[in-house]
């Protein structure tokens, strides 16, 4: 049994392999309930991608009070912060009991006690947001980072530059993590920026900048470390570009046919999950019983978690009056409904 | 005549009018090879190549300059929002550059901003806008929104041919569930600044437009049952304000409801409601009243987003309330 | 007693937060060592450090969003935008985050954005805008326009304290050339939300805010002399509007002029004429009027942007129009 | 007399000078406009930068359609282009003969068949509308180039990083000219990126990047000109960093107390006019003589300018209603004035 690297112990892992696994799992599960139209909205998947997700937040200390702000395809980043599973069935599922009781969709909602931040639909925006953030540990001179995440797609917003140029101005403890998986919908990133690689934006911004292989996640664990650890120091900011591949569709409505098949076959043959579980065995890090374990684990918990809300009901139509401004309980009924 | 929905007339207007005129050309963001979220442009990249079909980067105030540049140079731009609620990431360059590039330099910036808007869909607080209000307020622009097949082809094509900058609201419920019959090869221009009488009445006239006047025919429908005879008026354009239109119906109907999807505070009902009690007054029997949607963001739950925007039993009990009045 | 001007007063009244709050902190373009295109926060810098009066790259969007991240750690950030006009680089991330974020997510975001607004300075279309009307249709959002010295200081002491989003639009006319005495060591807190009747008077109520205040005051004054009685309210908070008080002077006085420096379509002006027609219908012995500016941009010669912005000879006129109809 | 570099004639070494002074004087003669208060609203000075707009400008082809947007500093390079010292004295006076009527400011005016198109206030936003106007050279298969001017505070807006970028993936004939002039209004360029330099930007976005010490007129010249010829050939876009100083204050009104003299002072050792007098006598490309009859001239222009418009009318104040739809011919006289 060989040395385990970046310093990590078994338990660590095996916590990392449950993350993934959670987050596939989880997924799968929301996608036979898109199937049985019991999901509101479309479920946007990050199969293959899990690593990224994983690895990334796993590097941030929530002891410390680290905070990240995901996008669509890091549910499992948001899991590793603590988000639960029952959370994210209620969130799809739109029912009263969801953390935003049913006025969000997926993964926008949040926890800044547990540490993440939940995004909104429109591109690049959590990135001056995260400046807030990181900006508040900075003025109360508190060791916590901060870390958001951007696809190839969301670096061409005007909302990204004006965030992580302030952040660099700033010297912020921010970690800006670059999912560059191919795609932006159907826009190739080839089309989406004249460069080879998304880390070449980093000098541009006076920020260092670090590639990882995506789909390794004791890789993208070590590397976001790095990051983490320099934002923690006063190192500034980093941008981190994750290598990787959406192999299911924008969302499920979505059959991607504009991919090629050969790519999405390529990448399929470098699963992270299946990376890292042979990597497990190779080196007796983990032993099949062990992992079956795990998996058990996850199946029971997606279990009780769905048996737990499915039934709960939705959101009461009235209660959509409320909480719009501090000062005033609720908007104004519309005079039409009090006829 | 073949039974095309709404969203067919969309296609069918852009392809006519890029088949017309090379000078026209779309942009937006995957809108070529995979032709658009909603597949509005599906086949035009094949069809018309991609200088004239051109995907763009995520990069909305990027895609409204490019088109007012060469607007400039002659060119005749339709910009796709992938959603109408990330128009507002081009709000600035629309509203400072594009609209008053005439008044200030005479520049010539005959562009189309064109998206899906609405609700009804359980789309969330993001992918159901109606951003009509944020523009009204421009002077230089114009706006459009389509409640029907034949006007979605009419007012696109009409928009595309219109000298100033316009925006085309569609609506995304009436997509695919709104069909009607088209004349083939009959060229449908919807004049732009014209309202259109939906329906005949003379108890009542609701103004409305885009999805809400089919709830508004809806309630019509209803109230003819006890003898209520209500007129429905559907704006088409938004900007500038039929206000002959408008007033022709009021002075007939002497009582007025106005119904939009979007929120009550800040939104069209507001101006319509002070250019009524200001070119009308005396012929009011009524106060002029609002169905809006309530003053909240649009939630995404099915029965929080149904509680919030306006149904066709509101209409109803309005209109009921205004007879009574 | 000491003579401040208006500019002195929001100087003030920022001052006296971040005394008595640490959490409150500013953040703008120029605002440091400078102290601002109008030196509001002249001398912050060095009185409350570099951490608290935060110079930023030209990046509305990421001053805005900054702010709205640092309100969420329980933090009270202010915003300046060097002139409101730049706004509208914000207006996306304002709209769709900042005002959602404690409707969609519990997320509190008690951030203040302030900047220089208004005409009659010939600052040409960029830099004379009056922004109100473009937020006035956002559920989440406070928009606060002081017209008097008191209500500067007053106003954007509330805001600070304010737990919701506020706008504080702030006069740039008004700066230098209004001055008022205030009472030292009094602690002025204008509550948000409640307009102010600033002369009462019986036949007529102009109902205004911010700038136009004086010139209704000055309107008010001469037509006094030919024996009409004018009560003008300013509004002082846009939004939650004041409907108990416009409503309580409506049924006093039966006629309503409704001014404001913005352009007619899509402001707000026309909101609060729906309002009183929803509210008031049958206490109006007129239609409500509205007085504003002219459905342009804002054009920089000195005789065009005079024509173009209601004046307080425009007022007059309509006042009479309004008492003898 | 030794040869004359950027194979440029001895006529257009003359020319280049003839600008440059143009340039200044017609600004100081703005400044004492102002001074007696015949000005309208502010004066904005290149002081110290005219060879930054004029040497750039100068490497456009205006008989091949070239098409240039200035920013506030550039009136040098709209001078270039053919705008006029009567044109300019009109729009800073808001006569109603100006190109603008009177609407706007400054040099906030255009003819795209000179070949310049006047900014808005908003920073940032012509980055995308000239790759607008260099896309229609593009798709009609015109060999013409586009060129926009942005600042060191520009940079930091949504807007340049929109434009440039689309620029970029389309690989439009576009000269993105950055000016390092040290501030934009009180902010150091240190506040404004963690760059050093704001070529540095540039392998970010995929492009060509060049820098040049933007007080050394023919330097600028050759350097912009390759750009051009690159744009010109289908080789995409470059930005060029110019190196230069702003000597004056932001605007008039602003006595820059925030720069240190020394600085100040070290720039105006540097003064890009006299360099180039220096210049062109040294190697004899000019003698004093032909020197002189250029100034006499730039002299005589700007007061027959003067003469011209100075007492020319205010725009009619109804005017004002005017073009604003190109379908209705004027917006309605408001009810209050028809009383
Ligand atoms: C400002 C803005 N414009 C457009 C959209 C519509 N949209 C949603 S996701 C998406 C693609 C995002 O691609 P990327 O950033 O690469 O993330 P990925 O989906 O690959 O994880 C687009 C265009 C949006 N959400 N925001
Ligand atoms: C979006 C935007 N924000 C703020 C301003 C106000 N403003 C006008 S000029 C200026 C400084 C510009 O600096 P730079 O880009 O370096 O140009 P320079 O003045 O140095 O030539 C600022 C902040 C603006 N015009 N646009
Ligand atoms: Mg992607
Ligand atoms: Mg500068």
């Amino acid at each position: 049994m060989t040395d385990i690297p970046a310093g990590l112990t078994r338990a660590q892992l095996h916590e990392l392999y449950y993350w993934m696994r959670l987050t596939r799992s989880l997924e799968e599960r929301l996608v036979s309930l898109y199937r049985q139209s019991k999901v509101v909205g479309g479920v946007f998947r990050s199969l293959g991608q899990e690593a990224g997700s994983v690895g990334s937040a796993f590097a941030l200390d929530r002891r410390a009070g680290d905070i990240l702000s995901p996008l669509i395809r890091n549910l499992g980043s948001i899991l590793v912060q603590g988000a639960t599973p029952v959370e994210v069935l209620r969130q799809y599922m739109a029912k009263a009991t969801g953390p935003t009781r049913g006025r969000e969709l997926n993964i926008h909602f949040n926890d800044l006690n547990r540490g993440f931040l939940g995004q909104v639909s429109h591109l690049g925006d959590m990135v001056p947001v995260m400046c807030g953030v990181t900006m508040s540990f900075k003025m109360r001179r508190e060791p916590r980072v901060g870390m958001v995440y951007v696809g190839d797609g969301a670096m061409s917003t005007g909302a990204f530059h004006e965030g992580i140029n302030f952040a660099a101005v700033q010297r912020l403890p921010l970690v800006v993590i670059c999912e560059n998986n191919g795609y932006a919908y159907s826009t190739p990133t080839r089309h989406q920026t004249a460069v080879q690689f998304l880390v070449e934006k980093a000098a541009g911004y006076g920020v260092a900048g670090e590639q990882v292989d995506g789909n390794d996640v004791l890789a993208v664990y070590e590397c976001t470390r790095k990051a983490v650890d320099r934002a923690r120091r006063g190192g500034g900011v980093t941008m981190v570009e994750v290598i990787t591949f959406r192999r299911s569709g924008h969302a499920q409505h979505d059959n991607q046919s504009y991919v090629p098949k050969e790519e999405i076959e390529a990448w399929e043959a470098r699963d992270p999950i299946d990376r890292y579980v042979r990597r497990l065995s190779e080196h007796g890090w983990a032993s099949p019983t062990e992992l079956m374990a795990l998996d058990q684990r996850v199946g029971a918990e997606i279990d009780n978690a769905l048996m737990l809300c499915e039934d709960e009901p939705a959101p009461d139509p009235a209660s959509a009056l409320l909480g719009v401004l501090a000062s005033e309980p609720a908007a104004p009924l519309e005079w039409y409904r009090r006829l | 005549m073949t039974v095309v929905t709404y969203l067919d007339a969309i296609r069918d207007g852009l392809r006519e009018e890029m088949e017309r005129d090379d000078r026209v050309f779309l942009i937006g963001e995957d809108i070529g090879k995979f032709g658009g979220a909603f597949k509005v442009t599906e086949g035009f990249q094949e069809r018309f190549g991609a200088e004239r079909v051109i995907d763009t980067p995520i990069s909305e105030t990027a895609i409204v300059g490019a088109a007012a540049g060469a607007a400039h140079m002659g060119l005749r731009p339709v910009c796709e929002m992938q959603f109408i609620d990330f128009l507002s990431c081009a709000y600035s360059i629309i509203t400072n550059y594009v609209a008053t590039a005439r008044y200030r330099a005479d520049l010539k910036t005959p562009i189309v901003i064109r998206g899906p808007s609405g609700g009804y869909v359980r789309g969330g607080p993001f992918h159901s806008q109606n951003p009509e209000a944020a523009y009204l307020h421009t002077p230089g622009l114009k706006i459009v929104a389509p409640a029907t097949v034949r006007d979605a082809k009419g007012l696109i094509k009409s928009a595309i041919r219109d000298d100033d900058p316009v925006l085309y609201f569609e609506h995304k419920y009436l997509y695919r569930r709104l069909k009607q019959d088209l004349p083939e090869g009959e060229e449908i221009l919807t004049p732009i600044g014209l309202a259109r009488v939906a329906r005949e009445g003379k108890d009542l006239t609701i103004v409305t437009y885009s999805a809400m006047v089919h709830k508004a025919l809806e309630a019509a429908d209803q109230l003819s049952d006890d003898g209520v005879s209500v007129e429905v008026l559907d704006l088409r354009t938004l900007l500038p304000i039929d206000d002959a239109a408008i007033m022709a119906s009021v002075k007939k109907t002497n009582r007025v409801l106005i119904v939009h999807e979007d929120t009550r505070t800040g939104g069209l009902a507001g101006e319509i409601a002070a250019r009524i009690n200001e070119q009308c007054f005396e012929w009011l029997d009524a106060p002029v009243r609002r169905v809006c949607a309530h003053d909240v963001p649009l939630p995404f739950a099915p029965t929080l987003e149904d509680f919030t925007l306006p149904q066709t039993d509101d209409i109803v009990a309005a209109a009921r309330w205004m007879v009574r009045y």
